[in-house]
């Protein structure tokens, strides 16, 4: 079986600074796997490569068995793939119903004339879009907050609305970057047993940035340990959580 | 000779670009440091000129004859001017707004510009006349081949150069330049240094005021008339120059300013009719090619 | 009883309704660019009001009084100004404005109303064109364009010209453009027509390539503000031959401005302040008493105008659009800048003067007749 | 009956039709009046479609007279140069619409071309581009003799009036409003909210902002023809970058993104700026001072400074009138 997501030899310059070299990856259908470095190590980079921020100084990306390396970032939204962001970013003055119908948006084929004639065609088309975000919402229990503008939420929810928004476009492959990042204990919690069912309830297939060992040793099935753009290790996670590289990279010679 | 690209024509584009040059150095400065546009600044170039004017009368009378040191009190006059209105500008109509949307104070600035010319116009004192500027300096006229150097170029030339070279210095060596300079790249980080942002950024905004001022005198002195809106259309271009050159960035400013010079002169003198719309032109072919100005640098946007 | 408290009310009534001020609607630029035409055009409209007044009113004891408004030089707030003189204020005559583009849109708006309109100095043909309401106190722009080339040629004995002009403005383009055409059918040599941006105080671009031709003469037929910088930039770049234009040069402060660089200089224009005449002495004197300053060219057309307008509702007798009008028509009146007809157009025939700048002083040279 | 359901601003705006005309055919509002009113329902235009490139996009245009300037030279050429229509010609309405729809069409394509910069240069580079766009066509205008040039274009039929005028304004806001509820609205909104989270659900922004920027161009085209056919003329030194600076003032002091901030900036500003001249003038007369017209200015300069100090998010800031607003689809 093809996997859903598999890269080649990616290597990416920012000018004469090498941020990421050979990296290589697959990613099976209905899986969660984890990336995990040091800070700097390039994983944000990894995910700017795969949604086209960054245009790839070389090798190859392939999504369902399509070459999407060098494709616009929208474009490669529309192909199947989403993602959210370490730093959130929310569209902080729309509601929270707004965030998430944006997200809908290029699923929608309501022309600009139905749109502003507001024809019974367009009517119904926002009926349901406005009715699969309030699903989503309220699978994010955040059905209280629709009508909210989105920057007064508090930061958890602002990390789940953000999920939220991503799994409004349909994706077959979510990229999470750091989703547990300033979550309390408890938070951690909900949010892992939050993806697991995302994966299981919208066949969505996770790919996840975490320092929280906690959230990558308990939802991982699969981990990549990469450091200075290179990978170091590669395994099952509690393989890697004992593999000497990988306890270098984190605690060794750079000293936090 | 018909060439555009005569001597003449050089140096009249370099003695109009060292003009833009002192206004576009205060937008780019108060830009780098609040990321806003100030509007205004063209009029503190008027003030300028204006004190300039009403100094030049002042010490007529206690300095007569000592051409060298009146001109040496006009100019402080001139920056003191430009300083103060620039000061007080910042303090009641910027500061309020600073950790405000930054449109607020966008359109604040647009407000100050009209109300510093409009109340010029209307003050009995000032009025919206055209006033002829006096000669601070004896106009002498050298000539080079097919060209005319008038030692008016000659002034605005080293001014400009001195008053930039001096700015250079004072951002780069002094402690409140360092201020200025750590200010613009990281506001809440120079603050938690023990930095007086406010303090700063006033200064900032002084400092820019100064050399506006400064310019007003080179404008009245060179081209002797002056009037309430005179700053209008310098500081529009001043403007242009100053992102055409990389807005926040002050070597960006200078070099702006004498491409916007040069360009204007050899526009028109290629065709005056359009020579605007080609100056224009020119401005909106570099900024395609290069989106952040000539020497601006890629904010990178961190994600 | 009743009727004769009726009679007495009526009478009140009538005579409150005869005493009644006469509103005269003065518009013209006093804030913006243009301000400082505007206030010496108000100054001189404010002069002649005060002087009807003065001597006892239009007519039947009638006084005038004047509502001035600010047009800024703005096209669309001349429509506003206009229609609030007329609609608001309800005045019976129009006196305004400076700029041709503001009174062609003001222009339509008088005639419609039937509100007789006379502008002082808005040069631009078509303005009156635009119907019999239409009158204006200053030359049309082929006017001043034709004298001044024949002066440069005839006079100056200049062969080669050059011209430079507000590329943003109507009037200095018209007269430059007129200037070419004439100087061009006498046999001369345009060998350089340059337009500056409007506000710009850098014209050594244009000048130099226009020193470069070689010209005789050149045609500078801006406002004294610019001309003053034109001749001084002129000169520095070694122009020695005279400077030709034309009334926007009239003003106190081309001399000081221009210094030296304007002697030689020779413009058109509508009266000579040295012009013994006594409503040319007393002009003069009085408005250097009452405003401080020399009057300029703006300020004589804004009296001369007001003082035409005035003239015609005293000899209408009376507030009617139509009678003023036809007053109007009728003028024939000794005013600033000369004897004044109108002609079919409603353009004032009249003579122009060529005045010389001579040791900063302004010089009667010559009279053109039309 | 449902009153959530009612279309409210058409109501609105019925009801102020009425008001308007039944107060002026009784002469109790005056020409001058009906001329700011009128004057003010064309700054609507020119605002709330600035507002969709600056407010609603995040854009930063300063050229956008410069797109009115296109429409009204164009609709202006074909009435006047062209077709030589006659007010006094009952058949000639259709043709004056047609005119005034061809200026806004135009002056699209225009801001379609102006667009594309706008991929590239963000904030006060695009700001500055746009406005370089918008004084090289002013300099076209100034350069085209067969216009006028700097004279301008002159004998332009009046054939803007208050039903004119008003219906152009509410199919205006009615159409921008229900652009920004619709999905591609939303699509623009995002685009000012966070330009690259917006990329990445997949929204286009490039076609977006370009779109924008042709229906802004659009709209102000449709404004400016109608202002040429009110003042019957275009001038160059009308669409130069100081009238845009007025329309900007407008939406920011009425509030980014607010079409409701927009419509009453722009009443209100307009009107303010009258009202001054009649304060000025009572103020003199009843202290005797000396202060004329040059006084107007400065105050209202004054009190746009206070407007931005004491509500620097503008008059409304980012909200929306019920009125306004779209029954909510449910």
């Amino acid at each position: 079986m093809t996997p859903l997501l598999k890269i080649e030899h990616l290597t990416h310059f920012f000018g004469g600074l090498r941020a990421v070299y050979d990296f290589n990856f697959e990613i099976p259908e209905g899986s969660i796997y984890g990336l995990i470095g040091p800070n700097g190590s390039g994983k944000t980079t990894i995910f700017n490569l795969i949604t086209g921020i960054y245009d790839p100084t070389e090798g190859a990306i392939n999504f369902q068995g399509e070459n999407i390396k060098g494709m616009k970032s929208f474009r490669i939204v529309h192909k199947g793939i989403a993602r959210t962001f370490q730093n959130l970013r929310i569209f902080g003055n729309l509601s929270a119903i707004d965030n998430i119908r944006i997200a809908r948006h290029y699923t929608t084929t309501s022309s600009l004339f139905a749109s502003i004639l507001r024809l019974p065609s367009f009517k119904s088309e926002e009926r349901a879009v406005k009715r699969e975000a309030l699903e989503l919402l309220d699978l994010m229990h955040l059905s209280n907050r629709a009508m909210e503008t989105a920057k007064n939420l508090p930061y958890g929810e602002l990390r789940r609305l953000e999920i939220a928004r991503a799994l409004a476009t349909k994706p077959k492959l979510i990229l999470l970057d750091e989703p547990a990042a300033g979550m309390n204990p408890k938070e951690v919690d909900d949010l892992m047993r939050l993806i697991s069912r995302i994966r299981d309830e919208f066949k969505v297939t996770v790919f996840l940035i975490e320092h929280h060992m906690q959230v990558i040793m308990g939802i991982c099935e699969w981990i990549k340990v990469i450091d200075f753009g290179e990978t170091i290790a590669e395994g099952l996670p509690d393989k890697v959580k004992n593999d000497p590289r990988v306890l270098e990279a984190y605690l060794g010679k750079r000293g936090t | 000779m018909g060439s555009i690209f005569s001597l003449q024509q050089i140096l009249n584009g370099l003695q109009l670009g060292s003009i833009y040059a002192l206004i576009a150095l205060g937008y780019t400065m108060v830009y780098g440091i609040v990321r806003l546009i100030n509007f205004a600044h063209g009029d503190f170039f008027m003030i300028g000129a204006y004190a300039a004017y009403g100094s030049f009368y002042m010490f007529n009378a206690l300095v007569a004859g000592r051409s060298g040191t009146l001109a040496f009190l006009v100019l402080l006059a001139a920056m003191i001017g430009g300083a103060s209105i620039a000061y007080l500008t910042n303090k009641f109509a910027y500061k309020p707004l600073r950790y405000k949307p930054k449109l607020s104070s966008l359109i604040t600035a647009i407000g100050v510009s009209m109300f510093i010319e409009y109340f010029f116009s209307a003050l009995p004192a000032i009025g919206p006349s055209y006033r002829s500027f006096p000669d601070i300096i004896v106009r002498k006229e050298i000539r080079l081949g097919n060209a005319v150097i008038s030692n008016l170029v000659i002034i605005d030339l080293a001014v400009a150069a001195i008053l930039m070279v001096g700015l250079t210095l004072l951002v780069r060596k002094t402690t409140l330049g360092k201020a200025m300079r750590a200010v613009s790249q990281d506001k809440d980080a120079a603050r938690l240094m023990g930095i007086d942002i406010e303090k700063v950024i006033s200064f900032t905004f002084m400092v820019g005021g100064a050399f506006a001022g400064a310019a007003g005198l080179l404008a009245g002195m060179t081209y002797p008339r002056i009037f309430p809106y005179m700053g209008i259309l310098p500081g529009l271009k001043a403007f242009i120059a100053a992102v055409l050159g990389g807005i926040g960035n002050i070597p960006g400013a200078m070099l702006g300013a004498y491409i916007m010079g040069i360009a204007e002169t050899f526009a028109s003198a290629y065709n005056s009719l359009i020579g605007e719309g080609i100056a224009f032109a020119i401005l909106i072919l570099v900024l395609l090619i290069r989106p952040r100005g000539l020497l601006g640098e890629k904010i990178a946007d961190k994600i | 009883m009743k009727k004769v408290l009726f009679v007495m009310a009526l009478v009140v009534l009538v005579a409150a309704s005869y005493a009644q001020d006469i509103k005269i609607g003065g518009i013209g630029p006093v804030t913006g660019e243009a301000a400082t035409f505007g206030i010496s055009t108000k100054n001189g409209m404010t002069m002649a009001v005060d002087e009807w007044n003065a001597k006892g009113g239009i007519f039947g004891g009638r006084k005038a009084k004047l509502i001035f408004e600010d047009d800024k030089g703005d096209p669309s707030e001349g429509a506003i100004v206009w229609n609030k003189l007329i609609q608001q204020d309800n005045v019976v005559a129009i006196v305004g404005t400076v700029m041709s583009k503001v009174s062609l849109v003001g222009a339509p708006i008088s005639q419609a109303a039937g509100i007789p309109m006379i502008s002082p100095t808005s040069t631009n043909e078509k303005v009156t064109l635009v119907g019999d309401y239409i009158f204006r106190a200053c030359f049309i722009d082929p006017f001043q364009g034709t004298v001044g080339a024949n002066f440069a040629f005839n006079d100056l004995k200049a062969r080669s010209a050059a011209a430079i002009f507000d590329l943003g403005n109507d009037y200095t383009k018209g007269l430059a453009e007129n200037f070419k055409k004439q100087f061009e059918k006498l046999g001369g040599k345009v060998v350089a027509f340059e337009g500056h941006p409007t506000g710009t105080t850098d014209f050594k671009a244009q000048l130099t390539k226009i020193l470069q031709g070689k010209p005789d003469v050149i045609y500078i037929p801006d406002y004294y503000n610019d001309v003053g910088l034109i001749a001084k930039q002129a000169r520095e770049l070694g122009f020695k031959g005279p400077l030709v234009g034309g009334d926007g040069w009239d003003s106190p402060e081309l001399v000081k401005i221009g210094g030296t660089a304007v002697e030689n200089g020779f413009f058109t224009n509508h009266y000579s302040s040295e012009d013994k005449r006594a409503i040319v002495q007393d002009f003069v004197k009085k408005y250097k008493a009452k405003f401080g300053a020399e009057p300029d060219a703006l300020a004589a057309l804004g009296y001369d105008a007001m003082y035409i307008m005035l003239d015609a509702i005293k000899r209408a007798g009376s507030t009617k659009g139509a009678a003023i009008r036809d007053a109007l028509k009728a003028t024939d009146i000794n005013v600033v800048s000369g004897r004044i007809k109108f002609d079919e157009n409603r353009n004032p025939i009249k003579s122009a003067v060529i005045i010389e700048i001579k040791n900063g002083k302004q010089v009667y040279r010559t009279t053109v007749n039309p | 009956m449902n009153v959530r359901k009612l279309p409210r601003f058409l109501i609105a705006v019925v009801l102020f039709y009425i008001v308007v005309e039944v107060l002026y055919r009784t002469e109790i509002l005056n020409g001058y009046l009906l001329h700011i009113i009128n004057l003010s329902l064309i700054y609507v235009i020119l605002a709330t479609s600035l507002n969709l490139i600056n407010g609603i996009t995040g854009q930063f245009s300063l050229g956008h007279m410069g797109f009115a300037g296109v429409g009204a030279y164009v609709s202006g050429s074909l009435t006047t140069l062209i077709l030589k229509l006659s007010v006094t010609n009952p058949a000639s309405m259709l043709p004056f619409l047609l005119s005034i729809i061809a200026g806004g069409v135009v002056a699209a394509f225009v801001g379609f071309l102006i667009g594309f910069p706008s991929l590239r240069l963000k904030g006060d580079y695009l700001a500055i581009v746009t406005l370089g766009f918008g004084e090289i066509i002013r300099t076209i205008f100034n350069n085209i003799d067969a216009v006028g040039g700097p004279r301008g274009l002159l004998g332009i039929p009046k054939f803007s009036n208050f039903t004119v005028i008003l219906v152009a304004a509410f199919l205006t806001v009615v159409i921008i409003r229900n652009l920004i509820e619709s999905s591609h609205g939303r699509a623009m909104l995002s685009i000012r909210e966070n330009e690259l989270a917006a990329e990445l659900v997949g929204v286009n922004t490039t076609r977006y902002k370009v779109m924008a920027f042709t229906f802004g161009a659009f709209f102000a085209g449709i404004a400016g023809g109608l202002l040429a056919h009110l003042i019957q003329l275009a001038h160059p030194t009308q669409f130069g970058f100081i009238k845009s600076v007025e329309v900007l003032i407008m939406i920011y002091a009425g509030g980014v993104g607010s079409l409701t901030g927009s419509i009453l900036a722009a009443f209100g500003l307009t009107f303010l700026s009258e009202g001054l001249r009649l304060g000025i003038r009572a103020l003199a007369d009843a202290t005797g001072l000396p202060i004329g017209g040059e006084w107007r200015m400065v105050v209202y300069a004054l009190l746009l400074i206070f407007i931005m100090l004491f509500r620097n998010e503008g008059l409304m800031g980012m909200r929306e009138s019920r009125i306004i607003k779209n029954v909510e689809v449910d």
